[in-house]
């Protein structure tokens, strides 16, 4: 394991003091993040553009609470590995289950007979 | 492999006696976590995948979502989160006093998330959303709530947390009191939660904050104001502790862990917030 | 034991000299060592152990039986030896009991005895738990298997119980049929025991192995343990949610696989396989470790290329992620994702070959006692190899859409479960069985118990080969005698009752070893890992009188060679551990029985739709949670009295 | 014996073969013995016994009849070669391994102790990469083969002939989308799926319950019904002829017994069939003159719960067999077909069953137009002969449990009564059944069904 997450902040007075402010400072950013994002979905931009930016938003939030709230930055870098398997076991199977569902072959019968039936319906 | 820490500096984050120095208890969570990573994968999976094609009688979401409710619970969320790595930062620093604060104020807040939450539903459900009424129904309910009941054990387990700080050190006998301790709560959270659900019903009917909305929050709400009043008063008395207590530094990776569990339920937030809500608006 | 440690318990865990607490009756922790209550409120691992293993085997048998009647219903055409119905219970019934309730718990009571011995450890990380998680297993197998004898019958939509025949509409189409809810429920508790139980074994890996003992000194079996845990984890919320799903639509009327609102049946394939394929590697890894041990122990040779064993499991572990969709090559999912399921599959079949030549380079130069465990570890390597072959054959989607859901199906995976899985189960129980019990299992009868039912397994399950390439679809409670299946059938059959006597004997010779057996002494395989280095057989509670300090991968092989300086090391350890106040044991707990009872009441009474009762379930297993939580970990020491000790 | 080796046959194999330690193997009279016993097994799977038919029954998946059938075959010999070489080769290795380096007494169990050799990278390396190679030649075919099964190649598109195939517990309908009958709409028939010779057929799968799974093994391999999924396949039968096929996914508590029937015909054969099957129900005026002598009373005994219902004469020439059902039955009875017709109405059999023409109407149960021109009844299970026919009216239960013909169908609205009435709440069938059919009454009925040629 590391050597180096030996870090000097834990066990004493000042630099725990210092994390005190990151803290704060971080839910302050989230907050900021937030409502950026409230605001960014009613900008009319390119659709493509709007989803792209919500997602790494909010992936930037993500990761800020757990690197920093959640404490991984200082700790040993296992405790990252362990959740990560997690996270990207996670993350790529509900990407690769979207991509099944997304597929031709994959359009319910229902969703079908619902365009039809708008589709005669505009008509 | 063995880190032997700096003698005499209290090291919160090692453990001596464990292999790679993580206490077990903070591995086992953070192993937890990545297992309830498929969980939600799952559950999130489920609703995105009914979202892609029509299903029957799909509702009229932008008119039911109310993006103000979910946006203020996001924020209560959030700062949650802020408060539980201020108890997590007090508690290492063997502040019982403080710690007890920001584990107080965890709870409030995520009491007020749920409050916002069967407010949610309630609302919802009154729209003509519900669980079975159709599949955005059934995948929406079953995800938020499911996340819903993850806050609502993260309560459960900051409560009893806070209880556990009043464990006295000298061993005399103390179950029975924290039992009652956590009886007070649940009447307190039930109660209280009531009364608040009754008052924003009351400043509705009477839009706004007016002598009626007054006069008709005290007619509906009577008992569970009284009742959540009577507990706290209780909550306060048996939150004054004249004996030394065993909780310290010692105990900082039990909240540390707890803490872990919090940020969690926190961060899935972020995912639902922007893939169940913000993705519909566009 | 307690002739040579003398204990003192302690209230909770602190050193002696903290003040001694009072405790109210509640919190009085139990001390028994031997009898019911020892059993009932054990956190030692190796007496969870034995419970799993015993649970286990007993689950075996049942399945096995349930086995043998669907054979003697299939040995002739047009049979009318049972039901349609019945039939389909016991299909359902076996594959869910043999998979859930026999190899998982068998595999896991080997994690429980084996794996802490092997990493130099005293317990698992939260013994508590470890007992929890076995009796939450219990009650799941309960809830499993009260079907038998109530009304509505047992479980019988297929052990992965495919949407929309478990919906409401059509497994109880006229009257309360509660079978599938006692499948659901069982299932969820099941993965509860299993979600639990892995998270310690993670912890324990992780966190408790001895000094020295890197993770690449790490026995392959803890190896394989460590990564069947975090299968586990990651694998078994998918089925809980897909679980979650289905009793929604059957309890509050929600449509997630019911068409009619729009629901897809596909769905639950998807998330039932996400958990499935994994839970066949769940299966075979820790299979694959036991037959790591006990090559080169018998070959008296270290394993050939241990890094690359170690990393073609983990390498099988994650790339099993990937390839859930072999199993539905039928279900039309398009040419796209049939290719790159079909490839990822058969992209499994290297790192497993890895495994298969580095089994075969240990072998290669050393010296080979055929023992009996020995016997059975090779006959795993053959016919797990003859199982992964058919699974290559699977691999290739146009074939296997002729071979899904027929018999080449069912015989391709009895051959990885029983000449995988099984063999190399029943392989381990020869091989640790001295270290358990203290004796031995005599070589004759141990060596006919192996070609019986390896005789026996081959012609129970080759045939199936040509019967599912003949056309002939699993599932089938009857067939017709025009299809040219009848010879097959019956040898499978006469083949499944040669193997029932093959497992009778094997548990006959092993219920007598254990009465009458050859006592042995520790060590009887000379063998290489840190398990054999316990003073006793059966070991003591504290396993190990000092931990060891390990210095090689083979950590008692280098022990055994370098007597002088261990012994030395060793000395200067137990004093220092003397000095510490003695060997820290955990307490013994009366929770984890009690909440797991009040998970099984609630669990109950919820299937019955009996709401009262299901909160009231709760509610014990939430006191019992509770006075768990109050009570703390608790602990005692012991003193080793060297005198005494040195003689057994 | 030596030069009976194939090796011998090599040039200067001879010489190999005595240098080689190979013998080494047969040395020990154990192992010879078991070899011998081996070999003595083997006639036990490749065919010692003198009509063998392991791989050759009518649902055989190496008898192919067309060629996606024989494309997925190809793949899976291609599978069978590559795996088989590799278990040739890595079993010998194992097998020399045990034989060679096994300690032969057992004092000397513990004496030696070999070479503590940890492994070999290169090797490994190597077999790894072998092994990548191997999966090669198995890849490259499987995914030509996904793409040339999964549908009606672009160039054959033109001429390929398209029907629906529905599944419902435990039967199969099928619908001709390209046959419209005026005022009756598409062609349906059941259990029976007549195609077109040497044309591509297009098979859209549908179900209307549970997941089925449509399997004609010398076809073509299953694809599955699955519900709100539009699935389909493709195959071709290159010649006339006649299939069996099976539900291949499991349905339930009849699954083992849904089955049904694929029958190829020329083009000529095939478009007569469809203009036969598009005209309304045959009738038989009571009064009609009789088409030979009247044939004598079957026997009925009821033969029980899964009792067979195939011959062996049948399955001579199946095909011969289907071309004999379109004929009318020498021997009718009118009269008792009469009466079987008012029967039919009378044990409202009609409410679920379809005659075109007649009175029936209903549209939960097989179309019963053509059912006398049918070589099955009940999905494929039994032949359509007298006694199976009236086995299958009069005990409907004992030949498929839990058919929905006997416990009734269920509808949105409540459940259609069969046999018997189901008490929801009980799931026991009350007292009274809801349908008896008495022996004269099933001749009746038989005869009437026989008729609808
Ligand atoms: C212990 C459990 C276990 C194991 C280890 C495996 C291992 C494998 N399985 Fe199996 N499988 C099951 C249990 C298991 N399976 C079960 C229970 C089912 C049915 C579920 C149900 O429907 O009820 C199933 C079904 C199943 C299917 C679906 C069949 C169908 O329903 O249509 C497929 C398809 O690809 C498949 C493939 C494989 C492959 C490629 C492997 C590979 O991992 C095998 C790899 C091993 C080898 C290949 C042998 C050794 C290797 C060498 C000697 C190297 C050289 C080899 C080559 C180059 C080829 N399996
Ligand atoms: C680890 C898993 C495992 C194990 C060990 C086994 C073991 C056996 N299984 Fe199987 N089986 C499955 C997993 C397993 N199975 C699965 C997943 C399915 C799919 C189910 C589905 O489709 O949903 C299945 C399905 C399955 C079928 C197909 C059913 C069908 O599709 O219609 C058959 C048929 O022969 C079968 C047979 C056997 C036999 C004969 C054994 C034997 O090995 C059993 C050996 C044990 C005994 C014989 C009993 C022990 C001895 C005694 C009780 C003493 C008394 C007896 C005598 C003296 C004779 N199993
Ligand atoms: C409740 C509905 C219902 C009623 C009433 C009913 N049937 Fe059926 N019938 C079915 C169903 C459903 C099947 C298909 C059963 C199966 O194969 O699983 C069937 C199948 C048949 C078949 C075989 C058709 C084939 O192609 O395989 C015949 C013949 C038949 N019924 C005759 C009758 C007669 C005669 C009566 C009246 C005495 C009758 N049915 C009443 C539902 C009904
Ligand atoms: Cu339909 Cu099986
Ligand atoms: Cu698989």
């Amino acid at each position: 394991m590391s050597a180096t997450t030996h870090s000097a902040d834990s066990g004493h007075g000042h630099a725990e003091a210092s994390k005190f402010h990151i803290f704060v400072q971080l839910a302050m950013i989230l907050a900021v993040i937030t409502g950026v994002e409230i605001v960014l979905i009613y900008i009319p931009l390119v659709k493509w553009f709007i989803v792209t930016s919500l997602v790494i938003l909010s992936l930037v939030k993500f990761m800020l609470v757990i690197f920093i709230f959640m404490h991984l930055k200082w700790d040993k870098l296992f405790c990252t590995i362990l959740f990560f398997i997690g996270l990207v076991l996670a993350g790529g199977t509900v990407a690769a289950l979207m991509a099944l569902f997304a597929a031709h072959d994959s359009i319910p019968l229902k969703a079908q007979e619902i365009y039809a039936e708008r589709a005669a319906a505009a008509q | 492999m063995s880190t032997h820490a700096a003698a005499g500096a209290i090291d919160h984050h090692h453990d001596h006696t464990t292999t790679t120095g993580i206490p077990n208890k903070k591995l086992f969570m953070w192993a937890f976590l990545a297992s309830d990573c498929m969980f939600f994968g799952a559950l999130i999976s489920t609703h995105l995948i009914y979202r892609l094609h029509e299903t029957p009688n799909q509702p009229d979401i932008l008119g039911i979502f109310s993006l103000e409710l979910t946006s203020f619970s996001t924020f209560i969320l959030l700062m949650s989160s802020l408060l539980m790595a201020l108890a997590v930062n007090t508690c290492q620093k063997g502040h019982v006093g403080a710690t007890r604060k920001m584990l107080l104020g965890t709870i409030l807040f995520g009491l007020i998330f749920l409050a916002c939450q069967v407010y949610e539903f309630n609302h919802f459900v009154h729209l003509g959303l519900t669980l079975n009424s159709n599949m955005f129904g059934s995948t929406f309910y079953t995800l938020t709530g499911t996340h819903g009941v993850h806050v609502a054990i993260g309560v459960l387990w900051l409560v009893l947390m806070y209880i556990r700080t009043f464990k006295p050190a000298d061993g005399s006998p103390w179950i029975l009191k924290s039992f009652i301790h956590l009886l007070v709560f649940a009447v307190v959270i039930v109660a209280g939660m009531k009364a608040l659900l009754g008052g924003v019903h009351a400043l509705q009917t009477a839009h706004g904050l007016n002598g009626e909305a007054i006069s008709l929050f005290f007619e509906h709400d009577f008992p569970a104001i009284v009742v959540s009043a009577v507990g706290l008063v209780a909550l306060v008395m048996l939150g004054r502790d004249r004996k030394a207590v065993e909780f310290g530094e010692a105990n900082a990776v039990d909240v540390e862990s707890m803490g872990l569990y919090w940020h969690f339920v926190d961060i899935v937030w972020i995912v639902i917030f922007t893939v169940v809500y913000l993705l519909e608006y566009i | 034991m307690s002739a040579h440690a003398k204990t003192d318990f302690v209230g909770h865990d602190t050193h002696a000299a903290a003040p001694v607490e009072k405790r109210s009756w509640l919190l009085t922790r139990p001390t028994a060592k031997t009898g019911l209550v020892s059993w009932l409120t054990t956190v030692d691992h190796k007496k969870i152990g034995l419970l799993y293993g015993i649970s286990a085997l007993f689950f075996f048998l049942v399945g096995g039986f349930e086995a043998l009647l669907i054979r003697i219903q299939l040995a002739v055409p047009n049979n009318t030896f049972i039901s349609h119905q019945l039939y389909n219970e016991l299909f359902t019934m076996h594959a869910t009991t043999m998979i859930f309730l026999a190899v998982m718990p068998l595999s896991a009571a080997f994690f429980n005895y084996m794996m802490p011995l092997q990493i130099g450890a005293r317990d698992v990380a939260f013994p508590r738990l470890n007992g929890f998680a076995f009796w939450v297993f219990l009650a799941g197998a309960i809830v499993l298997n009260i079907g038998w004898f109530v009304k509505s019958g047992a479980p019988d939509a297929g052990w992965f119980g495919y949407a929309p025949l478990t919906s409401t509409a059509y497994s109880n189409q006229f009257a309360g049929d509660m079978s599938t809810d006692l499948w659901v429920m069982g299932l969820q508790i099941l993965g509860v025991s299993s979600v639990v139980g892995s998270l310690n074994f993670i912890v324990t890996i992780i966190n408790m192995r001895a000094p020295g003992m890197t993770m690449m000194r790490l026995p392959v079996f803890t190896w394989m343990t460590l990564v069947t845990a975090f299968l586990i984890i990651l694998s078994f919320p998918a089925i809980t949610i897909a679980l979650v799903e289905l009793m929604m639509d059957r309890s509050f009327g929600t449509s997630f696989f019911d068409v009619s609102g729009g629901g897809l049946p596909i769905l639950w394939q998807h998330l039932f396989w996400i958990f499935g394929h994994p839970e066949v590697y769940i299966l075979i890894l820790p299979a694959m470790g036991i037959v790591s041990e006990i090559l080169p122990t018998f070959a008296r040779k270290p394993l050939f290329g241990y890094p690359i064993i170690v990393f073609s499991g983990a390498t099988i572990g994650f790339l099993g992620f990937g390839v859930w969709s072999h199993h539905m090559f039928t279900t039309g999912m398009g040419t796209v994702a049939t290719a790159a399921f079909s490839l990822l599959t058969m992209a499994i079949a290297v790192p497993t070959g890895v495994k298969m030549f580095n089994w075969i380079g240990t072998l290669w130069g050393g010296h080979l006692q055929m023992r009996t465990p020995m016997m059975f570890a090779l006959g795993f390597m053959w016919m797990f190899m003859m199982g992964g072959f058919s699974g290559v054959m699977h691999s290739a989607a146009p074939a296997d859409a002729q071979q899904q859901d027929s018999y080449f199906v069912v015989a391709h995976f009895h051959y990885v479960l029983i000449g995988g899985s099984i063999f190399a189960l029943l392989a381990g129980i020869h091989y640790w069985f001295p270290l358990i019990f203290g004796r031995k299992v005599s070589e004759f009868w141990g060596k006919l118990s192996f070609w019986v039912i390896f005789i026996g397994f081959n012609v129970t399950f080759f045939p199936m080969h040509f019967l599912g390439l003949n056309g002939m679809p699993r599932r089938t409670a009857v067939y017709d005698g025009n299809m040219g299946w009848n010879d097959a059938n019956l040898i499978a059959t006469v083949g499944a009752l040669v193997l029932g006597v093959g497992i009778a004997i094997y548990f006959g010779v092993m219920i007598y070893t254990y009465f009458k057996g050859e006592k042995t002494t520790h060590d009887e395989w000379d063998a290489r890992t840190l398990e054999w280095t316990v003073p006793s057989t059966p070991p003591p509670e504290h396993n190990f009188d000092v931990i060891p300090t390990v210095h090689a991968r083979d950590a008692f092989w280098y022990e055994k060679t370098h007597k002088a300086e261990i012994e030395k090391e060793k000395a200067e350890h137990a004093k220092a551990e003397q000095d510490h106040g003695g060997i820290h044991m955990p307490s013994q707990s009366w929770f984890p029985i009690v909440a797991a009872t009040g998970l099984l009441i609630g669990a109950i009474f919820f299937v019955n739709h009996i709401m009262i009762g299901a909160i009231a379930g709760g509610a014990i297993m939430f006191l019992g949670v509770y006075l768990w939580a109050v009570e703390g970990p608790g602990g005692y020491h012991i003193h080793l009295d060297d005198k005494n000790h040195d003689k057994h | 014996m030596v030069q009976y080796l194939p090796v011998t046959r090599l040039t200067n194999g001879t010489y190999l073969l005595g240098q080689m330690t190979l013998p080494s193997i047969f040395r020990s009279l154990k192992t010879r013995a078991l070899s011998c016993a081996a070999v003595a097994a083997m006639p036990l799977f490749l065919g010692g016994w003198g009509n063998w038919n392991w791989l050759t029954g009518p649902q055989s998946t190496f008898d192919t009849k067309g060629p996606v059938a024989e494309s997925q075959l190809d793949v899976f010999y291609v599978t069978l070669w590559v795996t088989g070489i590799t278990f040739v080769i890595v079993a010998g290795i194992l097998a020399y391994a045990t034989f060679k380096f096994r300690a032969r007494k057992t004092d000397d169990l513990k004496a030696v102790i070999p070479h503590q050799g940890h492994g070999n990278p290169l090797i490994e390396l190597g077999l790894i990469g072998l092994s990548v190679l191997a999966l090669v030649f198995i890849a490259v075919p499987t995914l030509r083969a996904i793409w040339y099964t999964y549908d009606v190649p672009a160039e054959e598109k033109a001429s390929a002939y398209e029907v629906n195939a529905i599944g419902l517990q435990w039967w199969f309908k099928f619908e001709y989308p390209a046959e419209q009958i005026d005022g009756a709409g598409t062609l349906v028939t059941g259990n029976e799926l007549v195609i077109p010779a040497g044309r591509p057929v297009r098979i859209n799968l549908r179900t209307s319950d549970v997941i089925h799974s449509f399997w004609v093994p010398k076809l073509a391999g299953k694809v599955d019904m699955i519900p709100n999924r539009g699935n389909h396949l493709w195959l071709k039968a290159d010649e006339p002829g006649y299939f069996w096929g099976q539900c291949a996914e499991y349905c339930g508590e009849s699954h083992a017994v849904m089955r049904f029937r694929v029958i190829a015909l020329n083009e000529t054969d095939f478009a007569a069939w469809v203009a036969h099957q598009k005209t309304p129900a045959r009738t038989v005026a009571p009064y009609s003159v009789l088409n030979g002598a009247p044939a004598a009373p079957y026997e009925f005994n009821n033969p029980g719960r899964n009792a067979p219902g195939y011959s062996a004469d049948f399955d001579k020439a199946p095909f011969a067999a289907w071309q004999a059902k379109q004929e009318i039955d020498a021997g009718e009875d009118p009269a008792l077909i009469a009466q079987g017709r008012q029967i039919f109405q009378q044990k409202t059999c009609t409410s679920c069953h379809a005659v075109r023409g007649h009175e029936g109407a209903g549209v939960t149960a097989p179309d019963l137009t053509h059912i006398g021109s049918r070589t099955t009844i009940a999905a494929g299970l039994l032949e359509n002969t007298k006694q199976n026919l009236h086995r299958w009216i009069a005990h409907p239960n004992e030949v498929k449990p839990g058919n929905k013909m006997y416990v009734g169908v269920p509808l949105q609205s409540g459940v259609m009564a069969g046999y018997v009435k189901i008490d929801p709440a009980t799931g026991k069938p009350e007292e009274t059944p809801h349908i008896t059919v008495s022996d004269a009454e099933a001749r009746a009925l038989v005869a009437y069904l026989h008729s609808l040629k």
